[in-house]
């Protein structure tokens, strides 16, 4: 095993900055473009994996623990805005009956 | 070894890719299970195999399951998707890429980051980042612990089923 | 005693007078109101004689506290001032004003109004003493205006008659177009002479040769403005005959006596500054010589009592401008003075014909009122021939001088007054004819109804006849080698040359006038004694009508002025006012409803297109860090 | 000695009180706090000696240290006119309200504490900053006064009012905040005089002026920034509008006196337009409010008639002017409230304001009509009433600046007369209206609103001389800078 971490030495930093920057982008085309409520909130957590991965790549080219630390936070948010989403999304469709995010045009004032 | 991230990127953007692509949810459901899972592998290229293992568990674990859940709550096994016009989803896609290319040309015209020291692998393991996680970060970790309890809350309310109205009758 | 005290003695009694009579006038028995409302004016009558007899003739300025101050010099004082004109003025205000006052007991005695009209002629007392006493033009225009508002006050007295009110509004507001040109006078006193006193600007005056500066023209035209209004000059003249709407004694009192004599008295006061603008002068004179002329010839063609007085009153006054305008300063005071006595008797007279026939004032009503009313016929002759100026009432040495005056500067006012006086004349016997003698004209039932006025009535009326008869002693002309009185008594005070009249002119001049009264009084006797009601109703050829309708004077000015201005003023408020200034001040309100309209479509409440916008929002964030 | 800033905590502090108190007391706590308030002005007046010191009672808070912004409040000699004003004001629609019938809920006091805390800490204002905080900060009470009580129409009334005013001072705040970051740096902005020193470039100074000059043409209102005015006037509750006419509508004209003297370079290039826009105001107001047929709308216009002219007076930029403008704004406020409750009587007792429908009203209570007269009398500038002071100074001021102009406001003096005795005669002249017969007498605190306001009326144009001679000290102060161009 002890010869996998030496990929960071072989591979430049800033290959897994565009790894994380595509993965971000197709995350956010993914929500913009996607009508179906669970799909858009799943690319969002695709974006939010995109930040981790960024994170513990810096943390690694740094060594640095922290930038771990934070993709644990990361991870707890996201677990309890998942939760909290899908429970919305639950109740969304109970009084809808769509999961369609266009048909969502209570939003205004 | 190169390779091998290469190989696990280009997996990893294919599957994310077809997140967005397929129709049936469940499918994206399956296709983002993948992607967490090369994501994990990718932690562990990255000397961060407790987050490799806490990934695979929370994310691909019990964050996927409640998705496929609700997806099944909801019967939702077909495919709602109604692209009335282009308009919006062209827009949706320049500007998203457009979004990207601007990223891009930024980290171009920035300077390159250095890497002071590799660490060593040990950056990564349970010990090491339980150390930080307690005696850097106490604070955060134990308010995140409230965090959890808000939200358990909220979801408690959220669910509980209206006694007098609904929401429906509280719209306009 | 101190100056001041007397100063205290004269002004304000009719202060406390108004007050008590105007907060407490109903609640207080009715012989206590006019025990009141006439021991004010008695007082200060009294209190003019101590001044007279304690400051022995000397000027004597007396400042209470300032007013307020305006900057450097010009300190406006509350301040009074006594010489010899201010007690020609003060005898003529207080003595007419107490008789006046006494003979209102008995003319309103039945009125319900009673105290709040002694209270309104107490205020106008008070008023006619500031602004015959202020020692500078600020208290003289507080005076002035303030007797303008009782006049008002007055005049509307019976305010539940829309009639009257008009004509009181009419009052007020020709006056206050006076007031305007008076206080545009008044600043540019002050921007010229740096000071409102007047004797500080005498010295002033003195100091610098200002003939026909162009700013004291403009300054002398403005103050005649004001003279105008309040002293019924052409064009703002109108507003008095009106005023006659008021009870009579008011109209003997303010329209005849004292109030309308303001402005001849403000000339007389400022006369150095006058005598710098000899234009203003000519322009007074001629204005003066129309304003006579065209009110006798109004007064020909009226057959309301008190308007033949009160067109005769603004001819009188004419007469009074002429003289300021050549220069004849004290003439035109002592005509002012002889003229309160037989123009307040004449009113008071007519009162008491109005009172004895119950309000009828149709001299075409009349008729034959000499065997019942003896007392009143008695001093309304009197009356008559002073204001006609038959040698030897009061009013023939006063016009006599005016006249000669005239002759001596320009024949052309000579001529013009002459034929007033022959107007005068004429329309002064027709109406002593028409009322006294001959039959009445009016119903059987108004004719056994009338009286003769009781006591309290007469004696003013008395009083103010025997000082119609020997009022003139004071200002014999020099033919008679007896000394002017007058002249030599307020030349103390002002400075002006005296005209001498060959006495060849004298003597034609009298006899003339003797002979054309006595041919006119037998015209008029032969004409109007027996003619009946129906003959009253003159022809309507052009020139009655235009003499009935007084030049159509007001008729122009409605059609000139108010009428446009009122139009203005309804499209002001409802077209301009909503469709031009509104819409424009509106601008940034549309402005900002119309882009609220545009953007809350933005605002669609789709999900997607808030997420999109979001990102958009990024994508420019991240540009501006590009390019920045 | 930090007294003054008790100028607006008392108010402050009694209408808190007021809030929480019941109906049946909120009235008289609410008096009780404008009487303590109005005494104890009176005594730090007296114990202000202007000829020594121009300023006194201060406290000075460094507040905003971003923008050099400090909360500075104080007396000063402009100052003391409009705030004797103020209290008498508020003690007057108090005390308006104390007629049976006619009482209030307790916010409506408590509302009306917040107003005089909002007015004192706007007179006593010795900044900018602190100056457009209360502008502001005084007429929110105003907006729910005015929406709580009121004609049918209020809400669309008082929402143009807002409007309006919000417009001027959301341009106000962007002038101040410029002139606050481009003052020069060694100054520290605590008080007015450091403005007054500091010259701005000319250029700048044409932009802030046309800000200022708006915000403030608004507020009180200034021809041809007044169509909400009449409107608003109309609805509004006649107590509260005794406020807004009496003392809420001098703050755009006290503003001129305050900031003129900061671009005196640009006035000096605009001032004959500026004053020939008011006086063109002074005539419009007086024509159009000859021709009105309701009541209030007369008076209303009157007031931009009578506003006008003192703007005109303070533009001029000269010691009469300023002096003059200072004492007009008290003898127009207690006229102005005066008009107003007597408008509120009449209204109250006939149900109508026309002045066609009710008439005769000398007749049935000559107290009234009295106390009614006196207050007009002040309005057209009589002699011997507080009005007619300032409308001298007014008209002198301007015909010493230009003689034409000045014949232009001198006339006010003929159209003043026009249409206030159109009203007049009109409803208190000729024959008692049936709806007029049963008029009730005045009652006991009525009485007391009238006989204060007539009294001073008549005091003040007797002996007006100290309180006038305060403005001089105003204008000493504010104009060290050079006056000739």
């Amino acid at each position: 095993m002890n010869h996998i971490p030496e990929i960071i030495k072989t591979i430049p930093f800033d290959h897994y900055l565009i790894l994380s920057a595509a993965l971000f982008f197709i995350g956010m085309i993914g929500v913009l473009v996607r009508k179906n409520i669970i799909i858009v909130f799943m690319c969002i957590e695709i974006m939010l994996n995109a930040v981790n991965l960024l994170l513990v790549a810096s943390a690694a080219y740094r060594g640095d623990a922290a930038g771990q630390v934070m993709v644990l936070f990361i991870m707890a948010v996201a677990a309890a805005e998942v939760s909290l989403g899908l429970a919305i999304i639950v109740m969304l469709y109970k009084n809808l009956q769509t999961t369609n995010i266009d048909l969502f045009n209570q939003l205004k004032g | 070894m190169e390779k091998l991230f290469y190989i696990l990127s280009g997996l990893t953007l294919i599957s994310a890719i077809m997140v967005i692509l397929s129709k049936h949810p469940i499918r994206s459901i399956l296709f983002l299970v993948l992607t967490f899972f090369l994501i994990s592998a990718h932690y562990i290229l990255l000397n961060a195999q407790f987050l490799a293992l806490v990934n695979i568990v929370v994310y691909a674990g019990a964050i996927m399951v409640l998705f496929l859940f609700v997806v099944m709550f909801l019967n939702l096994n077909r495919d709602i998707e109604r692209f009335k016009s282009w308009l919006p989803l062209a827009a949706a896609v320049i500007s998203g890429s457009c979004v990207f290319l601007v990223f891009l040309s930024a980290y171009k015209s920035s300077h390159q980051i250095q890497i002071e020291n590799s660490g060593g692998y040990q950056i990564g393991l349970v010990e090491n980042l339980g150390e930080v996680l307690y005696r850097d970060y106490l604070f955060p970790m134990e308010i995140s612990s409230v965090l959890f309890l808000v939200a358990m809350i909220g979801v408690m309310l959220l669910s509980r089923k209206e006694k007098t109205e609904t929401v429906k009758n509280l719209l306009p | 005693m101190n100056e001041e005290l007397i100063l205290h003695l004269i002004l304000w009694p009719p202060l406390i007078g108004f007050l008590i009579n105007g907060i407490l006038g109903t609640k207080l028995p009715k012989l206590l109101v006019t025990l009141i409302a006439c021991i004010a004016p008695l007082t200060s009558f009294v209190g003019t004689c101590l001044a007279y007899v304690q400051l022995g003739g000397q000027p004597t300025n007396i400042d209470l506290y300032t007013w307020f101050i305006a900057e450097g010099s010009a300190k406006v004082e509350f301040g009074f001032y006594i010489d010899h004109l201010t007690y020609i003025m003060l005898f003529v205000v207080t003595g007419v004003g107490t008789l006046i006052h006494a003979y209102s007991s008995g003319y309103m005695s039945h009125d319900k109004g009673y105290s709040r009209y002694f209270s309104y002629l107490n205020l106008f007392l008070f008023s006619m003493l500031l602004l015959v006493l202020g020692s500078n033009i600020v208290v003289l225009f507080a005076g002035w205006e303030g007797v303008g508002l009782c006049s008002f006050l007055l005049i509307g007295f019976w305010f539940e008659n829309k009639e009257f009110n008009k004509a009181a509004a009419k009052a007020f507001i020709m006056n206050r177009i006076g007031d305007f040109g008076f206080l545009i006078g008044i600043f540019l006193c002050i921007h010229k002479f740096g000071a409102v006193n007047f004797m500080e600007m005498r010295e002033t005056v003195l100091d610098e040769g200002l003939i026909n500066d162009p700013m004291i023209v403009v300054l002398t035209l403005f103050l005649f403005l004001g003279v105008c209004g309040k002293s019924a000059q052409i064009p703002l003249f109108t507003w008095l005959p009106d005023a006659m709407a008021g009870p009579t004694p008011v109209s003997a009192l303010i329209h005849a006596a004292t109030m309308v004599t303001a402005g001849i008295y403000l000339i007389t006061r400022m006369h150095f500054v006058f005598e710098l603008a000899p234009i203003t002068s000519t322009i007074i004179a001629i204005v003066g010589c129309l304003t006579a002329i065209v009110a006798a010839s109004i007064a020909l063609k009226q057959n309301d009592i008190k308007k033949i007085l009160a067109y005769s009153t603004v001819s009188q006054l004419g007469y009074m401008a002429v003289a300021l305008g050549v220069g004849a300063y004290i003439t035109a005071i002592f005509h002012l003075m002889t003229h309160a006595f037989f123009k307040a008797l004449l009113f008071l007279g007519a009162g008491s014909v109005i009172h004895g026939l119950h309000g009828e004032q149709d001299i075409s009503k009349m008729g034959g009122l000499k065997s019942k009313m003896k007392w009143t016929y008695a001093v309304m002759l009197i009356g008559t021939l002073a204001i006609v100026g038959c040698p030897p009432f009061a009013g023939f040495f006063s016009k006599d001088e005016i006249l000669a005056v005239a002759f001596s500067k320009n024949k052309f006012y000579f001529i013009i007054l002459s034929i007033a006086s022959v107007f005068t004349a004429w329309y002064m016997f027709r109406l002593l004819f028409s009322t006294f003698h001959g039959k009445f004209r009016g119903t059987e039932e108004q004719e056994g109804k009338v009286h003769e006025s009781p006591w309290s009535m007469l004696i003013p009326l008395i009083v103010l006849a025997v000082f119609s008869i020997v009022g003139g002693f004071v200002g014999l002309p020099k033919v008679t080698g007896q000394p002017h009185k007058i002249y030599t008594f307020v030349t103390q005070s002002i400075t002006q040359v005296r005209f001498e009249a060959s006495h060849l002119f004298e003597f034609t001049l009298w006899a003339l006038t003797v002979i054309a009264l006595a041919v006119i009084s037998y015209l008029c006797y032969k004409r109007y004694t027996h003619k009946t009601k129906e003959e009253f109703e003159s022809a309507r050829t052009f020139v009655n009508d235009t003499l009935i309708h007084k030049y159509y004077l007001d008729e122009l000015y409605v059609l000139l002025f108010v009428n446009p201005l009122k139009k203005l003023g309804t499209w002001l408020g409802s077209n301009f006012e909503y469709h031009v200034i509104d819409p424009i001040v509106k601008i940034p309100d549309r402005v900002l409803v119309m882009a609220g309209e545009s953007l809350k479509n933005l605002q669609s409440g789709k999900l997607s297109w808030y997420l999109l916008s979001s990102v958009t929002g990024l994508l420019l964030i991240l540009l501006m860090f590009i390019l920045k | 000695m930090y007294l003054a800033i008790l100028l607006i905590l008392i108010p402050l502090f009694f209408s808190l009180i007021t809030f929480i108190s019941g109906k049946k007391w909120a009235p008289y706590i609410a008096l009780l706090s404008g009487v303590t308030t109005l005494f104890y002005f009176l005594m730090l007046m007296g114990a202000y000696n202007v000829k020594e010191k121009y300023l006194a009672f201060n406290t000075c808070i460094d507040w905003l240290p971003v923008i050099r912004g400090y909360f500075h409040i104080g007396l000063d000699a402009a100052a003391i006119l409009p705030l004797v004003l103020t209290q008498l004001v508020i003690c007057l629609s108090l005390l308006a309200t104390m007629v049976k019938g006619n009482q209030r809920s307790s916010s409506f006091y408590g509302l009306i504490g917040l107003t005089q805390a909002g007015l004192n800490g706007f007179f006593c204002a010795q900044n900018p900053v602190t100056f457009f905080i209360f502008f502001e900060l005084a007429l929110l009470p105003v907006y729910f006064l005015v929406l709580n009580n009121g004609g049918p129409k209020r809400k669309q009334a008082v929402f143009k009012f807002f409007l309006y005013t919000a417009f001027g001072g959301l341009l106000m705040l962007a002038a101040i905040l410029f002139l606050q970051s481009n003052m020069h740096e060694e100054l520290k902005l605590q008080s007015w005089s450091e403005f007054y020193k500091n010259k701005l470039n000319i250029k700048y100074q044409y932009w802030l002026l046309a800000a200022f000059l708006i915000a403030f043409a608004i507020k009180s209102p200034i021809f041809p920034f007044h169509t909400w005015q009449a409107d608003l006037y109309t609805q509004s509750d006649k107590p509260t509008l005794m406020i807004i006419a009496g003392v809420l509508s001098k703050m755009g004209v006290f503003g001129l006196v305050r900031f003129d003297f900061f671009f005196l370079e640009a006035l000096y290039e605009w001032f004959y337009y500026l004053i020939l826009i008011c006086l063109i105001g002074v005539i419009y107001g007086a024509l159009i409010a000859w021709r009105q047929k309701d009541m209030v709308r007369i008076m209303a216009y009157s007031s931009l008639s009578h506003m006008g002219l003192i703007a005109a007076g303070i533009l001029t930029l000269t010691n009469k002017g300023v002096q003059g403008g200072l004492f007009s704004m008290l003898a127009h406020g207690l006229a102005a409230a005066g008009l107003f409750f007597v408008s509120d009587v009449i209204i109250r007792r006939t149900n109508d304001s026309s002045i066609d429908s009710s008439e005769g009203i000398a007749k049935v209570s000559p107290r009234f009509a009295t106390y009614f007269f006196i207050i007009l009398l002040s309005t057209v500038g009589l002699p011997l009433t507080c009005g007619f002071i300032g409308e001298f100074y007014m008209i002198w001021a301007v015909a010493e600046f230009r003689l034409p102009l000045g014949i232009l406001a001198a006339l006010t003096l003929i159209f003043g007369a026009v249409y206030m005795l159109r009203m007049y005669q009109r409803t208190m002249f000729g024959v008692p209206s049936p709806n007029v017969m049963q008029f009730e007498k005045l009652n006991l605190s009525e009485e007391y609103v009238f006989i204060i306001i007539v009294v001073l009326i008549v005091v003040l144009g007797f002996f007006p001389g100290d309180w006038i001679g305060l403005g001089q000290y105003a204008y000493q102060y504010m104009n060290y800078i050079p006056t000739s161009k």
